[in-house]
Parts: structure tokens; C-alpha cells; sequence
């Protein structure tokens, strides 16, 4: 986390409440940074911890909320409508293009979305003329993070990384980053990986750092691991009901500044509650 | 007789009629994928629903409604998880037949915002954003948009465009290098809306038992055209709204 | 087959020796098209195959012989510098993004490769400015088949198809292809598709046909089920160095168009070869 | 004393040397394949090679040696196999630190041409064509080529430019639009070749033992300056050539 400066944009992996790397956004939490630039493309509640640290001054994204139930994101809009962070808006395809682009090499790739809506004028986004056909497109310009952090199902100590289920842009994300951070679920012997290549989905000499870390997504989910503990996010909420905004910072000294470890954060969750996503996480994916 | 029903199961039922069997829709969390679940289970077997998470071909487990695009109850017995960015090019290639979308506030032409209400950097309300609505109105070969039907939903002018529904008109969706797509229908708790194929301007196409042309033109906001024949829908039939409330034990979108 | 017009442009899957969709090619040899367009990554024996039988006037390719052993490939040399077919050169990776332009739904990509090359004029690509930075790229124009012909591991009945091990281009030539034709080592039932839905790397709706066809590659590869017939390699390549290019067609009289069924083609390659490739394929990956 | 040795296998070891450990080093089949599975087995065991069938990380089996580069053979023990597109954009995106490859045909820029002799449309020889050649010229950081000395292979102008090397000179490659990479070395049969600074072109950096650099001169179709300091490189010692006769007892590339 020392690789992280103030100032710099971080991309991070999984999407919304699913493979978000929460033990490393809870050690960022810890190391106080500033100025941060979050690039996620569904910010969930990772993004409003962010928010109310001040660590972040603008959030590259296509979609913030909680989830459904929870409606309009409030300290989404207590930030955001304060002036105090910049959303900027991408769609959620060209998000992915300008992780692809980057993980290309390419500083922009051509695409048929957005064009015509009020979204190409936010990012600032270029049309570019096909030269054989002349035909308009959106020049989805790249994103190259400084640091990435991801959350992984299983990886070797060259850093080679096995994802289930959900891919999200994980890999995209690893190749355009300049800095990798990897937490894994499991740590495999080499000879695993090698039994298995084809399940690779990004190459250890993209890693920088590698950390083994059980439950490294709660509260939210790891494919066929962990379901999201949807009651963890409604005391959350009904907090930030009742209080207001600052509820938020009551929670991070509960959950982030306070417990010194990781496994203290996971008592605080409740082992209880671990257990049972982790049955409705079999009951859906075995 | 199928008896009562609310605003959401009527709404729920209208929109899982308008897919066929052999298609491919895109799907959005709440309504629009119960509906889809609905046909699925109803009268289109063979209908492939894509979700954002990056999800082909899922089997919804009833009373395990997803409330996000992207988790493990999306995904349930898909045949095929790409990831997010290839669903949507699978979208660009010209594979999803129907886009299947809410909205939060819309217009005549079927341009939809749900990013900010005023102005974009300085908004008086920001909304949660596009996520794939805009790739899912740019993309898919047919849009269908499925909402309540209020008044301050339905406004002149959308303050922000986020996903394109005919644009400026006529021509417009060609202009900008969009390939194809277009708002085909706009089912509400009120009838069924379309556009006027000329103007692409929106008009009023059925009616819900019970409601009138005059009813719709008073809770929107612009001026509204009626189609040469104004169809009558038929009332949710009891089998509909019994595999309805099976998908949704909890009432979680069916209120 | 009935879908392969004369004159059409076909995307064979595969990769040189390997997941060659052999049953596939044998029919389009028996159906006597003529006037094709061959698009392929790298082109092995089925390229001498169809010039030899007059079906393609065209191979699009970045590479063509059999193997290093072999050398140049005489059949090539005696079409392409004759001038009866015309071999259309792209760099491997330009020729993969055509494909994936294709796959993407756009008209070009932009790339740093063939840059600077006489590859450039050949398929007349053109550069393109990036509107960001003004830097110069490639612009890799789409290719968009009119047959995309594959052989994959397993599907099932709707034709989601799942492959092992070396994925190649397929499953971007069947996205990019406008129908698509495949054979399958193996079928299997719909549930075993949705209990391993991160397998499948084509859709069924991208799939107009589907074959049962076990040793649908050989004498070429398929990952993990038998290894390359390189004696059966050495044969045929004997054969032409001692006849001349007329020898092809003797060996398509007896293995292409003689055999009636697939059954008959294989016994005639072998049953022992057949055992002996598929025990070294369990020793290279087992 | 390591006893007597052939052309090829002094190439493979004097090649292997050129290889860093904890790099990745894309390698073409055959000579170039051998040198880097020497190293990895020698000096180098970190060494990450990238193979254009779309592998990554194999580990190449003694006696088990591949004729194609996206054979299972090519793939044994890999760490992923992304497939071929994604292999190359890999080095697109910068991640590869060496290209490792032949050249049937090359000019005193270190231009390769393994597509045609004489015109492209009318050949006097078709050659078999790029592959990935041109791909691993073009995007990896520096490029090593290993290749025989004979007369006719280095010619003042290849016929074609198949994979560039400096291109016509100095600021060639960046002026094409290549944002990095160019030909470091050519390792030949006869000693080792570099380029000179300021004008790209090739000159005589090392020779092998009991080599001149006349004899080089004598077996270049151009004009050649020698480095200020030529260097005479270590013959292959007993080891290396062990472990190289060991990786192929078939002789299938070393003759």
C-alpha cells in the first residue's frame, strides 16, 4: 500500500459488491491518503468510504449506488451535489474500452456507444472517422491507472491469478495499470497453476505485490465463495438514514481505523455471518 | 378472472408480453428482469437473457431475485459468464435483439436521463447514472423501456441525455453513427406508448382496461399524439400474475 | 455445407496443426466449391488441400507450410508463384485483430504492429492519427467471413461451445463470422453447461450448425485429446517430393473423396495412429 | 574443454547467453526456442517465455521439442494460455522484454524479409510469410536475431521488409509510428552483430573464437564497420553443450 501516493488514480477491480478488493481499500483507508482519483466502472460502498475519508477528489464511473433496494446513493449525492468530489460519467461499455485500451497499448479504441448522448461531452470524448468507410465513432480514449488493486479466487507466488465465475474487468485492468496489488482468496503451489493454464487469466509478471487474504471482498461476495452480506449494508444504511452523512465516519472507526488486522475486521462482521454467505454462496454456484 | 393486481404486476406482465421466443434481450435489474423471467418461464422457452455482469443464458430462481447486475444470483445456471465488457460487445456486434430498460425521467423522443437532474456539474439531484442503459439504448437492434407513468417523468426536454432514444428525431440515431436500435415501445402502469414513424415523435399506441387517452395526456408532460387505432390491452391473466408472484415471493419489486 | 456459397470468404478456426476443423474441410472438398476466400492465422495441409482442388482463388494469411521440418511448403510455392492463387499476407496479430474488429462490431482497430513494413501496402492498410495525441497507428481494417468453420471440444445442444487449452481465434471468428458451422469432439446435455457456464467461449446464438465429430482435427491436433499425426505428415509430404504437386490429388482421391463417411476417413488414417496420438496428447497434458 | 560442436549448437549457446534471468523473452520455434530453454535450465530459471501460439511460462520438455509453435508440445507445463491475440498484445502493451528470432533474408539495418524473393505479386521464391515475426519486430522492447552467416542472407536491401529492424536508419521506427524496440544484436554462426549508434547500421561487435573479422566481411553482401572494441565471445562450454544435446537428442534443430 506504501506504492499508493496521494494524487494518484486508482482503478479497482470486480464490479459494484462483487470482488471488490475491500481489505485493500480498508488499508488505503488506514494510510490517509489524499487527492485520489477512484476509477471503478459500478461504485458501491467502497466509493462512499472513499468519499467521506476525503480521500478521493473524483470518481471515474458508470454507475453509483448501493444497490436497488437502497435507492440514490445519499452520501453519493452529499458529495457529489456539495461540489466536494467530481463524478465523472463514462458508460459502462466505454469504462471497459478504456481499461481494454490501456491493457492494448493503444491510447484509444474505436466503439458505437455513447455517441449522440450527453455523456461523450463529460469525459470529453472524441468522435474519429473510420478511414475506409468514413463511418462516425466514439475514439474511447485509454486509461492507464498508476496503481490497480484486485481481488483474486487463487494465485501463485509468481503472482499468476485464477478467477471464478465473474471475470469483471479484472484482467483488462492489470494490463493497463503501471502498479498491480493483488489480495487472493486461496495461495496455490506453482504446480497448480501449471496443471491448470487455462484458467489463468492474468500473468504474474503483470503483479507487483501479492498478499493472501481469506474473505479479502467482505462484506460483498467472491463468486461461489461468499454471497454479499445484504443485512451488513441495510445496518449501514439505516445508520446513514438516522444520522446523516456522518454516520459514515462513525462506521470507518468501527471497521477500518479501529480493528488492527484483517481477521479483527472479520470478528467484527461476525463469524456467524461469514458461514451462512458462504452456504448461500454453494446453494447458488454448486 | 385473474383479480387484482398492482401497478407493478401490471407493468410486469404488459412488457414480458412484448418478447418473443428465439431472441436475445439485455435485461435490467428489477421489472424489466422479472418480466423477461416471465416470458421465459410463460411463452419464450428459448429466450437468452444477457445481463451486465457479464452473464448469457441465466435461469432466475424464484424468490432469489438479483438486486444488482453483476452478482451470483444473476448469474444463476447461465450458460456463458464473458465478462462485462464482451456482453456488451456481443450487443455492439448486433447480437441482442431486445434492450429491456427503466428510466428515470424521459422524453418525447425517448431520450432518458438517469445521471442529474439541472445541470451536469452542478447538479440540484445526481442520480445513481448510466451504467449500461446508454450501451443498451446505443446497441441492442430494439429498445423497450418499462416505467411508472407520472407526469414528472415524462418531460419535453430530458436536462441530461444519458441513453439515446430517437435523439433530435428522425434520422437523428444515424447522424450521430449509431448503426441501428431505436425506442420501438414504451410500456407504463398507464398503456403502451410508441413512436410516430415519420416525426419519431412519442404517441399513444394502447390503452390499459380502464384508462384513456385523455388519462395518459394528463400525467405527461408534453404534447401526445394518438396512433390511427388506440389498441386495448388485455388484463394480466391469472396464470401471468400466479408465476409472477412465484419469482417474487418477497414483493422486492413488485411492492 | 449447403451454407458455403462459391466465391465465399471462409474463417478457418484453429491454428496451423492444431483444432483444424478437418471434417469440415474434408466436406467443403467434396461439395467441389469454387472461387473461395481462405482467411486463416496460420495455414497448414488444409490450404494445399483446397488449392490443389481448385476451390480457393485466395488464402488471407500470416503464415503458410505444414512445419519447421518440412520446410517451405512446395504446394504453396507451386500456386502462389505460378499466380493461380493469390497469397494475401497480414502480420499474425494484425490478422487476429481483424478478426476481433469483426468480433467488436467495428470497421477497424488501431495497432502498432505491421508499422514501418511492406505488410502495410499488401492488404492496403492505412494509419490512422489518434485525436488525443496525434501519434500515428495502424488501423487494422475488420474482416468480416462469410463462413466461419470450427472445431471446438464440447457443446451442447443450443451450441455454447467450450474449448481446452489452446482457444486460438475461434471464438472471435464466430462472433465476426455472418454464419457459422461447427464440429464438436463431444456433446453434452445443457446442465453440463450451466454448471461450468465460465467454459464456454462461444454463445449458442452465435452457431447455425452443429456436428458430433470425434477426431474432427485429424491428423492435425486437439489439446489434450491426441497430438498431431506427424508420420501421417511425412507421408503425404514424401509423396509430393517424389510425384510433384500432382500427388495431392492422388491423396485427396483416397482420403477426401473415396471414404464416404468420417468413420472411413478415420479408419483409413488408422486405428492404432488414432490410439497411439491420443495416449501422447494424456502424456503432454495429462 | 568442452570438445567439438556444430554451427547450430555454437548458435543456440552463444544465443542463450543474450538472455537475462527475470525477463520474458518471446521466442520463435527451432534455434531461437532451444537458446532460451538453455537459458532457463542454466542461468536464467526465471525466465518467462512467451510462445505465438498464445502461451505463456512453458516449460519445454528434453527430447519433447515443438515444430510449431502452438502445438501442445509448445504448451507443456504453461503458467496461461491466453491465446494468440492476447500473447501479442501483451508485448503491444510493453510487457515483453525480448523478441528472439530468425530471418531467411537481412539488410545492414537489420530489416528481415521471410515473405518473397523478387516481387511480392510474382515471386521468384515464395517464402512461408511473417507469422508473428513482423508482430515481435514491432512490439517487443528489443529484438535479438539468431540466424546463420551466409552471403546471400545478408544482403545490402531485402526484396521485402516482412519485420523491421531500423527501417531505413536512424528515427525510422519512431517516425512509422513504432513507439519502442529495434534490433539490439544478430547472433550469427560467425561472431555477433550490433548496430552502430547514430546510423543504425550494422557492424561487427564480437567474433567467434578463430573467426576474423575479415571472414565476416567475406560472408556479408554489405559494406561492414567493426565496433571500436570487437570482443571475442567464449566458446560453449561442456555444460551448456550438454544440456543443449540433452534438450535435443533428436537432432531435429541442431542437425
Amino acid at each position: 500500500m506504501a506504492r499508493v501516493r496521494d494524487g494518484d488514480t486508482l482503478a479497482v477491480g470486480g464490479c459494484l459488491f462483487s470482488r471488490t478488493p475491500m481489505a485493500l481499500v480498508r488499508e488505503l483507508l488506514r494510510q490517509r491518503r489524499r487527492g485520489l482519483t477512484l476509477a471503478r466502472n459500478l461504485t458501491c460502498t467502497e466509493g462512499e468510504f472513499l468519499m467521506a475519508a476525503g480521500a478521493v477528489e473524483r470518481i471515474v464511473t458508470a454507475w453509483m449506488s448501493i444497490g436497488l433496494p437502497w435507492g440514490v446513493s445519499k452520501i453519493m449525492r452529499h458529495y457529489v451535489e456539495s461540489g466536494a468530489v467530481a463524478l465523472e460519467e463514462w458508460s459502462h461499455l466505454a469504462l471497459g474500452l478504456r481499461f481494454r485500451a490501456g491493457a492494448m497499448g493503444v491510447p484509444f479504441l474505436p466503439a458505437l456507444t455513447m455517441l449522440g448522448s450527453d455523456l461523450m461531452a463529460v469525459g470529453g470524448t472524441k468522435t474519429i472517422q473510420d478511414p475506409y468507410t468514413g463511418e462516425t465513432l466514439a475514439a474511447v480514449p485509454a486509461l492507464f491507472p498508476d496503481v490497480a488493486l484486485l481481488h483474486v479466487h487463487r494465485a501463485d507466488r509468481f503472482g499468476n491469478c485464477q478467477i471464478d465465475g465473474y471475470r469483471h474487468m479484472d484482467a483488462d485492468i492489470a494490463s493497463a495499470a503501471a502498479t498491480v496489488l493483488v489480495t487472493a482468496e486461496e495461495l496455490i503451489p506453482e504446480e497448480e497453476t501449471r496443471r491448470h493454464p487455462d484458467r489463468t487469466v492474468i500473468p504474474g509478471f503483470l503483479v507487483d505485490a501479492l498478499v493472501h487474504v481469506p474473505f479479502g471482498s467482505f462484506p460483498h461476495e467472491c463468486y461461489g465463495l461468499y454471497e454479499a452480506d445484504v443485512d451488513h449494508f441495510a445496518e449501514y444504511t439505516a445508520a446513514i438514514d438516522a444520522a446523516g452523512p456522518g454516520a459514515v465516519a462513525d462506521y470507518l472507526e468501527r471497521y477500518a481505523y479501529a480493528p488492527p488486522t484483517w481477521a479483527d475486521y472479520l470478528d467484527l462482521c461476525g463469524g456467524e455471518r461469514l458461514a451462512r454467505q458462504a452456504r448461500r454462496a454453494r446453494e447458488l454456484t454448486g | 378472472m385473474s383479480g387484482p393486481f398492482n401497478a407493478s404486476e401490471l407493468l410486469a406482465v404488459i412488457a414480458s408480453r412484448q418478447l418473443r421466443d428465439d431472441t436475445t434481450v439485455f435485461a435490467g435489474v428489477g421489472v424489466p428482469l422479472l418480466a423477461a423471467a416471465l416470458a421465459k418461464q410463460r411463452h419464450a422457452p428459448r429466450l437468452t437473457m444477457v445481463i451486465e455482469g457479464g452473464i448469457i443464458g441465466p435461469e432466475i430462481a424464484p424468490g432469489r431475485l438479483p438486486i444488482s447486475t453483476n452478482e451470483m444470483r444473476a448469474g444463476r445456471r447461465a450458460q456463458m459468464l464473458p465478462g462485462i465488457t464482451d456482453a456488451f460487445l456481443f450487443a455492439q456486434r448486433g447480437f441482442v435483439d431486445v434492450g429491456f430498460m427503466g428510466g428515470a425521467q424521459i422524453d418525447r423522443y425517448g431520450n432518458i436521463n438517469t445521471t442529474a437532474i439541472g445541470d451536469y456539474w452542478k447538479p440540484k439531484v445526481r442520480l445513481p447514472g448510466t451504467g449500461g442503459a446508454n450501451d443498451i439504448a446505443s446497441l441492442c437492434r430494439e429498445i423497450i423501456i418499462v416505467t411508472a407513468h407520472e407526469k414528472r417523468r415524462f418531460v419535453p426536454r430530458v436536462d441530461f441525455v444519458t441513453s439515446p432514444g430517437w435523439l433530435g428525431g428522425a434520422g437523428a440515431r444515424r447522424a450521430a453513427g449509431l448503426l441501428f436500435g431505436g425506442v420501438s415501445r414504451v410500456v407504463t402502469t398507464l398503456g403502451i406508448l410508441g413512436f410516430e414513424p415519420e416525426s419519431r415523435r412519442m404517441r399513444v399506441e394502447a390503452v390499459h382496461p380502464g384508462v384513456t387517452v385523455q388519462t395518459i395526456r394528463d400525467n405527461t408532460g408534453f404534447e401526445l399524439d394518438a396512433a390511427p387505432v388506440v389498441e386495448t390491452t388485455e388484463p394480466p391473466a391469472a396464470d401471468e400474475l400466479a408465476l409472477l408472484r412465484a419469482l417474487d415471493p418477497e414483493r422486492r419489486f413488485l411492492g
